[in-house]
């Protein structure tokens, strides 16, 4: 990351009037992240934003970069594309939960076990937002909404734990509001090397509001909310007087009092086995009670476009650069001696 | 043997042209044994076309008719432009063999069988109650009988390969039988045996042995007194291979990158028969070549796209199904106007279908397949060599016009072979588009929908290229690339991405056509039946009959002067092996009252078919 | 007020016809003041049409041209067919709404502004740099101000609601000014207000206030002096609702179950403008109905498929990206042969496109969009009524035929509504066919492909079922349901599929012409431009000209007899939101030059537009 | 499960020629599940195969129940309509590693977060079959296949991990060639109200031959083979010698001696959390040491279609069964009274 400040955050904001509700929580990230790219000081046209349809994937349409906005689920599969034919290039994919884990949930998977070098942001919402309301795949039971009227009866996924369980090499959580640990989080994200997956939990003011009360709202957070930080003992509450321990490889809270300070679970998010990282993310599936944020994992693997580029230099330096003549002839090859040539009919 | 020869003097005797089909079990290396005659005769210099017809894709039980693999090469001593339509000779390894192949034998056409696999087991699996090579079943036929899996493990005593290892050789055996038939050289396959096991050589001594064993039967027998000769053929002087249309495009798809000056990028998901050009790709990392396995089709056409995006040649493959996946991304392709090569390898459906079988009938799926207006160019192929050039063609389209372009290829293009000329690659055609480098707009903006006057091309514009950062889309936008909803902006765009489409008949050659003075019937093709309709038309003309002959490249476009030609016919037959696809695209454009001649059977055409179908309407 | 009224007597003023149209910001309620309007005429007796434009997908910021939300409601004395070309009246709430509407507003109309939203923000807001209202550019219009927020603040005053949420209620202030001006019994309104807000009486009592305020303020200004009546329309008897096209699908697709005895499933992926048919079925656990809101658009399908196979009506809704998605599961419901009901409400295309406008640009798709040789029967609505019916036939044929069949409606039918007469449920159509519950076969096996000599139609044969037992899937398969790929099996079976879908033509009734006689000309139309084309050929009659009519239901396979109408004339106009498809399969399949009259604004057509083109022609 | 043994294999085998490669891993599954059917004494009618496309997917071709051999990739979306429209069928998804996880991810992990009542059974042999040897999203880092001559460079997917990241209820792995195990685990996937995920390594011997040979080769299997059962002490080895602990979310092998017997992890299928589950699947990554065998987890949750029944139940108990020309007079009517009518074109 270069230090010097090329960039302020109206060098990253387009000449498009930003269409979303007023107070829907994507403005924040907007701000967010427009400052994060300015503080980054990487080279705007090396800057791709990749997105797929939804509120959220207006996101590209705001940042003055170079900029897609495709279809519906599709963003990482053309990213994957993106960033495996250019492997400079700073490659961002924005997404809501429906499409990154509705539609979208295969590329997502497929591209975090690859561990391509994205950097795949999803706003969650807990809700269709652009289609008016439906509930989502981390909707919770229960919830009625247009297509639910009597309630949803679809299981929720946990971001985290799917993003866990298909093999991811970063995983983290932020919340819109908290600009400063998005912007942490966002740097952290930017430095892994491979895919990392952010949950950002977004407020939809319109359909789905205050979604996230437990982590933000003033009575609740200090109450709710779980800093994860690396090399560091897992312990919240206002007076960091509750902890949490992992145990036979269940995560629980407890009060550090009862418990002991010993007890309570050191974060390591480099962790070889993900084990740990799954744990701490079944504390909450809402998130409607304490629960977690930030970094739950972070961890080397070959990056999926380096390898690829690896087997390019590899195959050059022992076969040298290839040579199109030689290839075809190479199944074998017979001559057929000047002649009277007869006029043949050309394969049309 | 067109002309089925008359076996009845000990010398060679001269034929023109002969097909020779090789089946047996999938576990018995048909195809291998049919390469080796093949690429032999090709040495020899034959003119020759081939077609592998494998098990569809469950590998079946050992002596069952759904396990029968074939492979058929036809040589000849002129340039020859089908596999044949009817073998003239049948090796049979085993019953099933016989059993499935035998309605297509030539009318005393010969047999050769291994006798050895006729025992009762294999007989009750291929569902035979008597053996035919005893009952008199197959009197109409000249039946030579070999114990070829006796006379193998017999020529391979000694050698250290036994048993079951010594039976795999039987195929070798039967190509030296063939070999010698048909006077081909021994060097071309000997050769080969002793570069592929170089490393094995047990299994070298083996082929070797079996190959020569099957060779001196034939020299030593008086049951093949009778051999063959097709004189080499007087092919166009140059070098040439064997291709199959799988591999021409491969190379083609690597020719296009150099020719356009971009990287290729192909991304695939597995499917039949198109499987085997991601194969050959993903061998070829020293050319710089990134080949991508997908998840699925969808994600395939999504990373090609973005791999345009970002300034490469971004090339898909499929087949049917997934072509139809594809659909919503190609409509994005086609929104953001960037270049995408989307090659289908056709095969027979609907739905599963015949995966391993040949059709065409995708070409509307191609042409209006996707939601909304959503015009594109189409290319299609039409010999495994032409696949080459035709790929080369449908990139420079796709780049030049920044669309995406669909290029028709089918199962029997994919997988039969034919001989190339090697194409002179010095005199490939510079296909390249200069990336845009530098604002276009007032004020030094970017504007990524600003066109070039002449093809309405908008710019290319990579990420990486500073000062024209910009964002492209699904939504419908105005010129200047911003989202619009606006009524009459939508019917502006729409007009603009169709004329663009339409205009490349500008671009494209008008066309030829192979046509007799006087003729009053045309027939219209595309696609792999170019051979068979060619075949056809000639025989038609050596009949004394007048024909002319159309074979499409583009299909959408169409060439600027197809109406004006049509127009010019009292009849027009449009071949085409499906239920009439072609045909409802001329008639429709040209209110001609073009002629179907459909077939769907998962085969390609036969000259006999299409001569008939002439000889009845001309 | 297709003719303009003269405003300038007293008295009310009789007008047949009149279009009004509600517009604001997207908060502002124009959907529910222009819905209150519509209902209280009515519930008075017009024949009515409306047109509801929300603004794309994404909520601009308050004030802006993005952000302007519309309904328009056209209210008659006769039978009305669209919702009017050009509105005679336009309400708007502030600058932005004014902006954006204002060039659609008929020569002469009357404009209803809230003055009180024309403060300097929101008019550069919307982009004015002077107010409209004060310098004198709406000067060819009449012009009435009025404070509308003010004058309900002070409604309010003393009701307990106050600021903010005080103003929400302008858009009742709104529908009182209308509803006097022209004339519409207060009661429907009101009682709508008390049953809806009966849960929060302060609500309901500002809305009642505001409503009586706006209704009051024009009985007692002299600027309103002028009132309007449009007398009941001679509709035919019976009782009447009012219904958008997507509610009458949702309760079609609950009476299609109920006729054909199954129970519905309905599995779909939300996507603008098919949601609301999802929503409506959601709501209706009581009656059974299944809903699904599947992972995607081929998760719905999938679903809907599996569901068919499991002896439900399997439907499955969406707009064109999903049906794109779609294909590949359609293909494998045509090669099983399950019933499939598949909707389409078509938008703007391609891609993304133009989501919430309407366009026709999917026939095609619907047509032609799969791979392989894969023919299914499409069905299109016409009007938002129609789709009731239109789907219940939709469904009679998917279940008699065993096959997918494409259902296509549009955004403009999906929104927009009219009056109903309330179907005769008891003389709904029987559209049931019993299950196989016994074997078909030799040896009592069951043969799940043995069929019905007159339907060509192969048994459904549930699970559950004892003794049948079967396996479908996507392989070709012969007779007998087994795979097959023998060549001549797979033409067989081409020919039965597409047999069956053509023998459909048999069991549909004939195309009625409404012609003139001695007319030479004829319209074709199909789906939503129903109404614009009928009014237009009106037009063209009241002109005296000649004129013939035919509108399409069935667009696969066509009507028996289109053939041989269509050439009984000189010359066929074919307009279509599209550019040209269903005249494309006219030209083809009758080799007729039919004339395509294309528009691609993502708008319906006007009658006026269809008149100007017939008078060009005729 | 009755008891009376009304059906013998027999009667599940179907008049088609079974056409896997002769030694193929498909063989004995397909052996084990129509010997544990006929066991089971289901109806027959009311079992359905549902299958996507590859070697695996041709399973329902022969067994004698209700089948649909489907697309590629898609049975577990088809197969849920088919259980939600009809909750009393016994319906069962066969599917390859490609099928289920390539293409068909999405579904795969969408079906197991809602716990639709199907059994889904993945044969497992790391390789696409039938298109004849491409590497598959469970095919190791570095595998040479047909589409990675130089190597494999995707990092491949653990389908138990990726399954518990999805959310599913029962999550077990049994081997082809162990038809007792397999046996009993197809028993308890039938017992499980919900969404059963079985991973069954299989032998493709011609594309992928040996692939697990760690587990079932006679030198290696007593080493490798990790027996999880419920209840007890996971323990394996020739002489139950070693042991896996769980330690702060991360399970490890351990020499008995070494930890000490009370150290080791009892193994409990049915923790309410699914993290220990999901550490003991981080043990391996493809079988290629100790690799657990068995259920991992089995938990209760609201059945999809059960909640969907009840909520038609409580609907037709509050509203009455429905009455279409109510609903249709619900939004408001008006009469249009009889009178000389004038001849009005019908909607056609
Ligand atoms: C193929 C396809 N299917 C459906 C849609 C409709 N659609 C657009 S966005 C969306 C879901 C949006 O939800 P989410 O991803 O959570 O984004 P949000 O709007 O909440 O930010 C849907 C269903 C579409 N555009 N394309
Ligand atoms: C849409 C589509 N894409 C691709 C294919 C080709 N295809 C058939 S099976 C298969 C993969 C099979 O692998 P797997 O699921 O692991 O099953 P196996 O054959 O190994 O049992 C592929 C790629 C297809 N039939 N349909
Ligand atoms: S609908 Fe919700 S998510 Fe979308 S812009 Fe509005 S507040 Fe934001
Ligand atoms: S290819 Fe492999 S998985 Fe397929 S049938 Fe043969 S051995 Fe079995
Ligand atoms: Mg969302
Ligand atoms: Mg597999």
């Amino acid at each position: 990351m270069t230090t010097e400040a090329r960039y302020t955050r109206a060098d990253f904001q387009t000449d498009q009037e930003v269409r979303w509700c007023p107070g829907c929580g994507d403005y924040t990230i907007l701000a967010s992240v427009q400052n994060f790219m300015a503080d980054l000081g990487v080279d705007r046209e090396k800057i791709v934003f990749v997105s797929g349809i939804g509120c959220a994937a207006r996101f590209p349409y705001y940042m003055n970069t170079y900029g897609l906005h495709a279809i519906h689920g599709r963003a990482p599969a053309i990213a994957s594309g993106l960033a495996v034919a250019r492997p400079e290039l700073s490659v961002w994919v924005v997404s809501g939960d429906g499409d990154s884990m509705s539609i979208g949930g295969n590329h997502l998977i497929h591209a975090l076990r690859r561990n391509i070098n994205l950097k795949i942001l999803v706003f969650n919402n807990q809700i269709y937002g652009l289609t008016k309301g439906q509930y989502s795949p981390t909707s919770e039971m229960g919830k009625r909404t247009k297509s639910s009227p009597a309630g949803s009866i679809d299981f929720p996924f946990n971001p985290v734990s799917l993003a866990l369980g298909a093999e991811a090499t970063f995983v983290a959580r932020t919340i819109d509001m908290d600009r400063t640990h998005t912007t942490e989080i966002l740097k952290q994200a930017y430095q892994h090397r491979g895919s990392a997956f952010v949950e950002i939990y977004q407020n939809c003011n319109v359909f789905n509001d205050k979604a996230f009360a437990a982590l933000t709202g003033k009575d609740e957070r200090d109450q709710n909310r779980i800093n994860l930080v690396h090399g560091e003992k897992v312990l919240f509450g206002p007076d960091r007087e509750r902890g949490v321990i992992i145990d036979g490889g269940t995560a629980r809270i407890v009060d550090v009092a009862d418990a002991g300070i010993d007890a309570i679970h050191t974060h390591d998010a480099t962790a070889p086995s993900a084990g740990p990282a799954y744990a701490l993310s079944r504390l909450s599936h809402g998130p409607f009670g304490p629960t977690p944020v930030g970094v739950f994992r972070a961890v080397d693997r070959p990056v999926y476009e380096e390898t690829l580029q690896q087997q390019i230099h590899d195959a050059q330096a022992k076969r040298g650069p290839g040579d199109l003549a030689e290839l075809i002839a190479s199944a074998g090859t017979w001559t057929v001696p000047d002649h009277d040539e007869r006029e043949l009919p050309a394969h049309s | 043997m067109s002309e089925a020869p008359t076996i009845d003097n000990q010398e060679a005797e001269q034929v023109h042209a002969v097909a020779i089909r090789f089946a047996g079990d999938s576990g018995d290396g048909m195809q291998l044994a049919g390469a080796r005659f093949t690429d032999a005769s090709a040495i020899f210099g034959n003119d020759l076309s081939t077609l592998a017809n494998f098990p569809a894709e469950i590998r079946a039980p050992a002596g069952t008719l759904p396990g029968v693999s074939s492979f058929q090469v036809h040589i000849a001593d002129r340039d020859i432009l089908t596999p044949g339509d009817q073998p003239d000779v049948l090796v049979a390894m085993n019953p099933a063999a016989l059993k499935a192949n035998i309605a297509d034998l030539a009318p005393a056409g010969i047999i050769i069988v291994n006798t050895d696999a006729f025992d009762e087991r294999n007989l009750t699996r291929a569902g035979y109650a008597t053996s035919p090579i005893e009952d008199g079943s197959l009197d109409a036929y000249r039946v030579l009988k070999v114990p070829m899996e006796d006379l193998t493990k017999r020529a391979l005593e000694g050698s250290g390969v036994k048993g079951r290892d010594a039976l795999r050789s039987k195929n070798f055996f039967a190509v030296g039988l063939m070999t010698w038939m048909f006077q081909r050289p021994l060097e071309p396959t000997l050769e080969w045996i002793a570069s592929k096991f170089a490393k094995e050589p047990d299994i070298k001594a083996a082929n070797e042995l079996a190959f020569r064993a099957g060779f001196n039967l034939g020299e030593t027998t008086e049951m093949f007194r009778h051999t063959y000769r097709v004189e080499p053929a007087r092919l166009p002087a140059g070098t040439y291979t064997n291709v199959t249309g799988n591999q021409a495009l491969a190379w083609g798809i690597m020719a296009a990158g150099q020719a356009a000056r971009l990287p290729v990028f192909y991304a695939s998901y597995p499917i039949t028969p198109a499987s085997d050009i991601l194969h050959e790709l993903a061998r070829h990392r020293n050319f710089g070549v990134r080949t991508f396995q997908a998840e699925d089709e969808i994600a395939a056409a999504g990373a090609a796209l973005g791999a345009s995006f970002a300034g490469h040649l971004g090339v898909t493959g499929t087949s049917g199904p997934g072509l139809a996946l594809k659909s919503e991304t190609i409509s994005l392709a086609l929104m953001t106007e960037l270049p995408l090569l989307i090659i289908d390898v056709q095969r027979g459906g609907p739905s599963t279908g015949l995966p391993t079988k040949t059709e065409q009938a995708d070409l509307l799926m191609a042409m209006y397949g996707r939601h909304g207006e959503s015009p594109l160019p189409i290319v299609a192929i039409s010999t495994p060599a032409d696949a080459f050039e035709a790929v080369i063609e449908a990139a420079r389209i796709a780049i030049k016009y920044m669309t995406p372009v669909i290029l028709l290829s089918d199962g029997y293009i994919g997988t039969s072979t034919e001989p190339w000329r090697l194409p002179d690659l010095a005199a490939l055609p510079d296909i390249s588009v200069p990336f845009a480098i530098a604002p276009n707009g007032p004020e030094a903006t970017f504007l990524p929908y600003l066109r070039d006057a002449k093809t309405q091309a908008r710019p290319w514009a990579v990420p990486g290229t500073p000062g024209l950062e910009h964002r492209l889309g699904g939504l419908e936008k105005d010129g200047t690339g911003n989202v619009s909803y606006a009524p009459d902006n939508h019917e502006r765009m729409t007009l603009l991405r169709e004329g663009k489409v339409k205009g490349i008949a500008a671009d494209i050659p008008d066309v030829l056509v192979d046509a007799d003075e006087g003729a009053e019937v045309l027939v219209l093709g595309w696609g792999s039946s170019y051979g068979a309709i060619l075949a056809g038309v000639r025989r038609v003309r050596a009949a004394g009959k007048k024909v002319a002959r159309i074979h499409l490249r583009h299909l959408n476009p169409f060439p600027a002067n197809l109406g004006a030609v049509l127009a010019g016919y009292r009849r027009i037959l449009v071949p085409e092996l499906n239920r009439g696809q072609l045909v409802r695209m001329v008639r429709s454009e040209f209110l001609v009252d073009a002629i179907s001649y459909p077939k769907v059977q998962g085969q390609p055409f036969k000259a006999a078919e299409i001569e008939a179908k002439l000889l009845e309407i001309i």
